[in-house]
């Protein structure tokens, strides 16, 4: 499987009222083409300050550094222009609240027409028939009519599938999708993520999904990026991640999944919160959480690096350092 | 957009026009004491004010006055003016037309400065254009209609000369009073476009469409603009009354013969039926500018008008 | 054990409103007969997606919301025969902690006057140093400090803000505590620490909850028994050992588990298990039972009369014609899906 | 676990005023607008001492004599001095301010937490009276009730509150609606707070913010629709200083004296102009999420 994109030494910072919020720093991530990639972490740790800046989205006081190499390119090089056709056209993304993600005032095939025309896509039969058959590939019943429809008048699980259809009109390679079924229920949940497989399958689209939700990540992930306050630390297969997480964060992270019966076990207890980006603790961003740190921890911050086979850690205490 | 929906709104008018009217029939009897003596001064004759108070309707039960007034209102009688003993309908029909020219020219241009203003404002947030804008923006909101006018008249009128400073005439006449009335709406039009242009840009729907890759002016004129016009399409209306306010300094200052400054005499001479039916005439164009601004909002924005 | 919590046939509708005059007689079903039972000292789990009517039946059991119909009976005493200032005295017994920490706590008050006013208003520390002294034991307690005494809500993170909102739902040693799914808006890391302290703070003060919740993972673990709500109707009722061992009888309480992400990539749910459709709405609901429409099984006699909630088993209710079906097609794949939540711990 | 200084323990609390007051400290205008205000409350107070001349004292030989060393501003027809008038003119400006927001702010604010609160028939009857009062322009409105109390600067004023009271009912209603639906309200009453002390404690501390921004838009447009009520006659009456009525006289001296209609206008402008960079400032600070 080749790399279809590569994020290296990736830092983004924000300026504020406050001060320098230090968002993103140096991470080096690489999504291989077909794979559904799945980026976790707790609110704030930046994975959606990562998906906008691979989009070249992010606000005005933003400043990125680093390369995020997509086919060969570099897009943070990208003119403009150039940007442009890559988006919707070669990287699709849906987010988090189909509620607000659509246009209000315009019907969904006045939305949908929009990528035909400016990417100019090839159409077999009209746009409005091509849209018809889009929004019967993500299973949206009486698709004639609801292509007249305005976003207001779909449910929240039809919103996102109408999401769905519009980014794929264009055959994206890579879909980012920043926590697709967050504000959707369980069964519709389950009915999203089955979609986004079947694209995986069908059209053979690599997914970047973001989310917070380690039962998203179960679901429908082959590899698992784990962030923390900014920094990326652990990457690995599903399975490994959930049985086998070698980073001290990850596998209390597992632990806190409620699993069992309280008059069984406690879950576990990540004592602390999450830093302030303002003013991040130096070296390993976990280390004041972390009840293996010591002096070297504090001191620079530990280079990521593979210890089994497709399993990555960024950890002093793991692989190289096992023995201590 | 519903029938049963205008139908109900329209019923909705009848009670706000019913208390315009009912403020307006008060006018005069809300004056302490007699209005008649008020309006005739401490030395008229007990036969004078009792001829007045007849002439006024001013001896009949208060809801018999009421109806009757109402009736002739329908007929398009709004009575007689005590000053210039015509109907106070043509002294009005006169000066309509001149009210008018002065309040539509300023609409016109307060919503073609105004939202170019406030677009480019926007989507130069933060540059000195921008600063430029709404510095100046402040500076014109916060001066009264009267001296703004004066300076107009001291700059263009008494020191460049170019412009004729008071009175009817040509459309040269026009161009003062109309800047007056319109700079301060222009002002407030850019500020109004501007803010719900930033809160539009913000939403998530700006960046699917950032994300499907259409270019910028795409993405501001159609996807931004639409959705930051729908509430300054309720201030287009809304705005029309406020308008008729201002003319009355603007006409005054001006010396621009139209119902405000109508009004202006009318008051200083106790012309009564006069204020009277201006005010009548004002009040229902507010419920009126108010109704059409509901119905437009409604029509305008599919949320709305799906709920009907 | 004696129950604290009885509702008969309670209902709630909602007027929907349009336009000017607008009655049109339309009304969201959102609690639509509900019969249940809370015994003293457990922890009963509410779950339902969203507008199936689970939060307005926990505000209704509190009476912050008036029903339209049937009687509710708290410890012994007819809530709805109660005038507003008995009512408000009896509030001391009953807490209540929201989904949402930020909006839970009054932006202009400091913890200490948040925590001061529950105190207050039911007169039951007189003395203001003793006052002082019994809202930093109950900080203390739910895991904060006296530092944050002063603090403002905003300065907190939201896991913080939750703790608070507990205190002041407990600092009145209430009977019962309301948990209208006090998670959800957590991180996982977060929500395990406010679930301890939860399972905690019952053990040591004798709490009743009633904890509701859209996620079923987290109701396997905290609760003793769990009932399952649609369309304004509970479908059915359980103790978790029954649900431990699988046994479950109405077909929607397995396709919500079925549906319920995996917590173990083993167990993902299988593309043929996906319940098809989406909730009717309330306004409207569908005639019989309320499932029919997406429900596999449903016959002739689910379109036409509503079941009753009936007892199965001992203290297992089901409203449902074919509880024996759901038990045999879809009771493995339950047994299956059920197993993620025993996996080894890493 | 290693220590770590990251979470250093902050020594003020931080309550939502002093966040709001830091927001408002970085807009520069606004502290401009501050300082204005700040200068013409001073003027007002201390006009007596500031002032060269009284305002009424007539020096008949400097009739309409431009600004001069001895006379700052000019003088008017009758030879006073128009410095001394102005800056006495700021006590005029300042009470219609501050009479008018007391009148109005204290109906408006009443009627919108009540009509807000409480629903029902009394907020249908409220908000139907305040959608008319509301939209009637403002000086038209003011100019009748000035017809039925009689032209003065006291009627002018009372007139423009009995206008002014909707725009708080307006936005106090508006945000009553909103704030009653945070959970904090529905935890209040969960703990049996009273409906008075909800209203007190819980609604208005969270609708204050949106009322001072009002307050701070309210104080100009009084100051310029009473400064037109004076122009047109209706308002003060001389030998009052006020603004408005002086640029009333000086309109006729407008090709000889453009001092004399210049200066008192340009008063007004700054108030005004004060207030609202004040008002602009206070409304970017207590709602963060839509700055501009």
């Amino acid at each position: 499987m080749g790399v279809i994109l590569k994020i290296e030494d990736l830092y983004v910072d924000f300026k504020t009222e406050r001060g320098l919020v230090k968002a993103i720093d140096g991470v080096t991530l690489e999504v291989k083409e077909g794979e559904v990639l799945a980026l976790i972490g707790e609110t704030g740790c930046g994975k959606s300050t990562i998906s906008k800046a691979i989009m070249r989205l992010l606000p005005k006081n933003a400043t990125v550094r680093g390369k995020i190499i997509y086919k060969g390119k570099n897009l943070l090089e990208l003119p403009e222009s150039e940007m442009r056709k890559i988006r919707g056209k070669e990287i699709g993304m849906i987010f988090q609240d189909p509620l607000t993600s659509l246009n209000p005032v315009f019907t969904v095939s006045n939305q949908m027409e929009e990528m035909f025309k400016i990417h100019k896509l090839p159409t077999r039969k009209s746009i409005f028939e091509e849209i018809v058959n889009l929004l019967k590939i993500v299973r949206i019943p009486d698709a004639e009519s609801r292509a007249k429809s305005y976003p207001f008048e779909l449910s929240g699980g039809m919103r996102q599938r109408v999401m769905v259809a519009m980014m794929l009109s264009s055959n994206p390679s890579l879909l980012i999708a920043d926590e697709p079924t967050t504000a959707l229920d369980v069964t519709i949940q389950a009915q999203i993520m089955n979609l986004m497989l079947e694209l995986k399958r069908n059209f053979n689209t690599t997914i970047l999904l973001i989310t917070h939700n380690p039962g998203v990540v179960a679901e429908i992930a082959d590899r698992v990026a784990v962030m923390y306050a900014g920094q990326i630390v652990e990457v690995a297969p599903v399975k490994e991640v959930f049985d086998n997480p070698l980073h001290p964060y990850t596998r209390s992270l597992m632990r806190a999944l409620p699993k069992g019966h309280k008059t069984e076990r406690e879950l576990e207890n990540i004592l602390g919160r999450v830093p302030n980006l303002l003013t991040p603790p130096p070296g390993c961003r976990f280390h004041p959480r972390c009840p293996f740190a010591d002096e070297r921890c504090t001191g620079g911050k530990p280079e990521i690096k593979e210890v089994e086979p497709g399993h990555f850690v960024a950890c002093y205490k793991v692989g190289g350092t096992r023995n201590e | 957009m519903k029938k049963q929906l205008i139908i109900r709104k329209f019923f909705s008018l009848l009670l706000p026009i019913f208390v315009v009217s009912v403020f307006s029939f008060s006018l005069l009897h809300l004056i302490p004491g007699d209005p008649a003596r008020y309006i005739l001064g401490d030395f008229a004759t007990p036969q004078q004010l009792a001829q007045l108070r007849h002439q006024l309707g001013l001896d009949r039960p208060l809801y018999v006055q009421y109806i009757s007034w109402m009736v002739k209102l329908a007929h398009g009688d709004f009575g007689t003016s005590l000053v210039a003993n015509v109907p106070v309908s043509e002294l009005i029909k006169g000066r309509l037309s001149f009210t008018l020219k002065l309040t539509g020219t300023a609409w016109i241009l307060a919503w073609i400065f105004g939202i170019s203003f406030g677009i480019i404002s926007a989507t130069k947030k933060h540059s000195l254009i921008d600063y430029g804008i709404t510095t100046l923006a402040v500076f014109f909101m916060s001066m009264p209609y009267f001296w703004l006018g004066l300076m107009l008249m001291l700059i263009f009128g008494v020191k460049l000369g170019i412009l004729p400073i008071s009175g009817p005439g040509t459309w040269k006449n026009l161009i003062l009073p109309a800047f007056t009335l319109g700079l301060p709406q222009i002002a407030v039009i850019a500020r109004l476009t501007r803010a719900n242009m930033l809160d539009v840009l913000e939403k998530d729907y700006i960046t699917t469409a950032k994300a499907k890759g259409l270019p910028d002016t795409l993405v501001i004129y159609k996807h931004a603009l639409r959705n930051a016009m729908i509430p300054l399409i309720t201030y287009m209306f809304l705005q029309i009354p406020w308008l008729f306010g201002g003319a009355v300094v603007t006409e005054t200052v001006f010396a621009w013969p139209g119902m405000g400054s109508l009004l202006i005499t009318a008051i200083f001479q106790r012309d009564y039926p006069v204020v009277q039916a201006i005010v009548l005439i004002i009040g229902t164009l507010t419920v009126i500018a108010n109704f059409l601004a509901d119905i437009t909002y409604t029509i305008i924005d599919p949320r709305i008008r799906a709920m009907g | 054990m004696s129950s604290l919590i009885e509702t008969k046939n309670l209902k709630k509708y909602f007027p929907v409103k349009s336009g000017l005059f607008g009655s049109r007689n339309l009304f969201v079903h959102a609690v639509d007969g509900v019969d249940l039972e809370i015994k003293k000292g457990e922890t009963f789990g509410l779950a339902g997606e969203s507008g199936c009517g689970k939060s307005t039946l926990g505000r209704l059991l509190l009476r912050l919301l008036e029903p339209t119909q049937g009687e509710i009976y708290f410890d012994g005493i007819d809530l709805l025969s109660m005038d507003k200032k008995q009512l408000r005295t009896l509030r001391r017994r009953m807490g209540i902690v929201f989904q949402d920490p930020k909006s839970s706590l009054n932006p202009r008050m400091t913890i200490y006057d948040i925590l001061k006013r529950p105190l207050d208003i039911h007169k039951l520390v007189k003395d203001e140093n003793e006052k002082r002294e019994r809202i930093i034991d109950m900080l203390e307690a739910v895991g904060l400090t006296e530092e944050h005494l002063i603090r403002y809500p905003h300065e907190l993170s939201g896991g913080q803000q939750q703790r608070v909102s507990i205190a002041r739902a407990i600092i009145t040693h209430p009977d019962f505590v309301l948990l209208d799914e006090p998670t959800s808006a957590l991180d996982i890391s977060v929500q395990a620490q406010i679930l301890n302290l939860l399972v905690r703070l019952q053990l040591e003060l004798g709490l009743t909850y009633l904890f509701i919740s859209h996620d079923i993972s987290v109701l396997q673990y905290i609760s003793d028994r769990i009932g399952i709500m649609y369309l304004g109707k509970i479908v059915e009722i359980f103790n978790i050992k029954d649900f431990r061992r699988g046994e479950i009888y109405h077909p929607y309480t397995a396709y919500l588990l079925l549906s319920t992400p995996a917590l173990h990539p083993e167990k993902r749910t299988s593309e043929q298990v996906v319940l098809h459709g989406e909730v009717p709405s309330p306004i409207n609901p569908p005639s019989g039972c309320r499932f029919h429409l997406r429900c596999p099984f449903a016959g002739n006699e689910c379109k036409k009369s509503e079941p009753e909630l009936v007892e199965v088993k001992k203290n297992h209710y089901v409203a449902c014609y074919h509880p024996e079906q759901t038990k045999e097609e879809l009771r493995p794949l339950v047994k299956e899906k059920l197993k993620m939540y025993e996996s080894v711990l890493p | 676990m290693v220590e770590s200084n990251v979470n250093m323990k902050k020594v003020r609390s931080e309550s939502t005023w002093y966040l709001t007051w830091l927001r408002f400290k970085r807009n520069k205008l606004a502290l401009v607008g501050l300082g204005i205000i700040i200068v013409i409350v001073l003027i007002a107070i201390f006009a007596p001492v500031l002032a060269p001349y009284s305002p009424d004292e007539q020096h008949l030989k400097d009739r309409l004599q431009p600004p001069s060393s001895k006379y700052l501003f000019g003088t008017d027809e009758f030879g006073r001095d128009l410095f001394s008038r102005v800056l006495y003119g700021s006590r005029t400006a300042l009470l219609v301010g501050i009479v008018v927001v007391a009148i109005s702010a204290t109906i408006g604010v009443t009627l919108g937490l009540i009509s807000g609160y409480f629903g029902g028939w009394v907020d249908e009857i409220i908000m139907r009276t305040v959608d008319i009062v509301w939209s009637f322009p403002a000086l038209i409105l003011a100019l009748a009730i000035v017809v039925i109390l009689g032209p003065g600067l006291i009627n002018a004023m009372i007139a423009i509150a009995l206008v002014g009271w909707a725009s708080y009912a307006r936005v106090v209603r508006a945000e009553t609606l909103s704030v009653k639906e945070e959970l904090f309200v529905e935890a209040a009453r969960s703990i049996g707070e009273s409906d008075l002390r909800i209203l007190v404690s819980y609604i208005f501390p969270n609708v204050l913010s949106s009322i001072l921004v009002l307050i701070t838009y309210n104080i100009p447009s009084a100051i310029i629709t009473a400064s037109s009520l004076s122009f047109l006659g209706l308002g003060a009456q001389p030998p009052s200083p006020d603004w408005g009525l002086t640029i009333a006289t000086a309109r006729r001296y407008l090709t000889l004296a453009p001092w004399y209609s210049i200066f008192p206008g340009l008063a007004i402008m700054l108030t005004v102009l004060g207030f609202n960079f004040v008002g602009d400032g206070l409304r970017d600070a207590v709602q963060p999420e839509r700055v501009g």
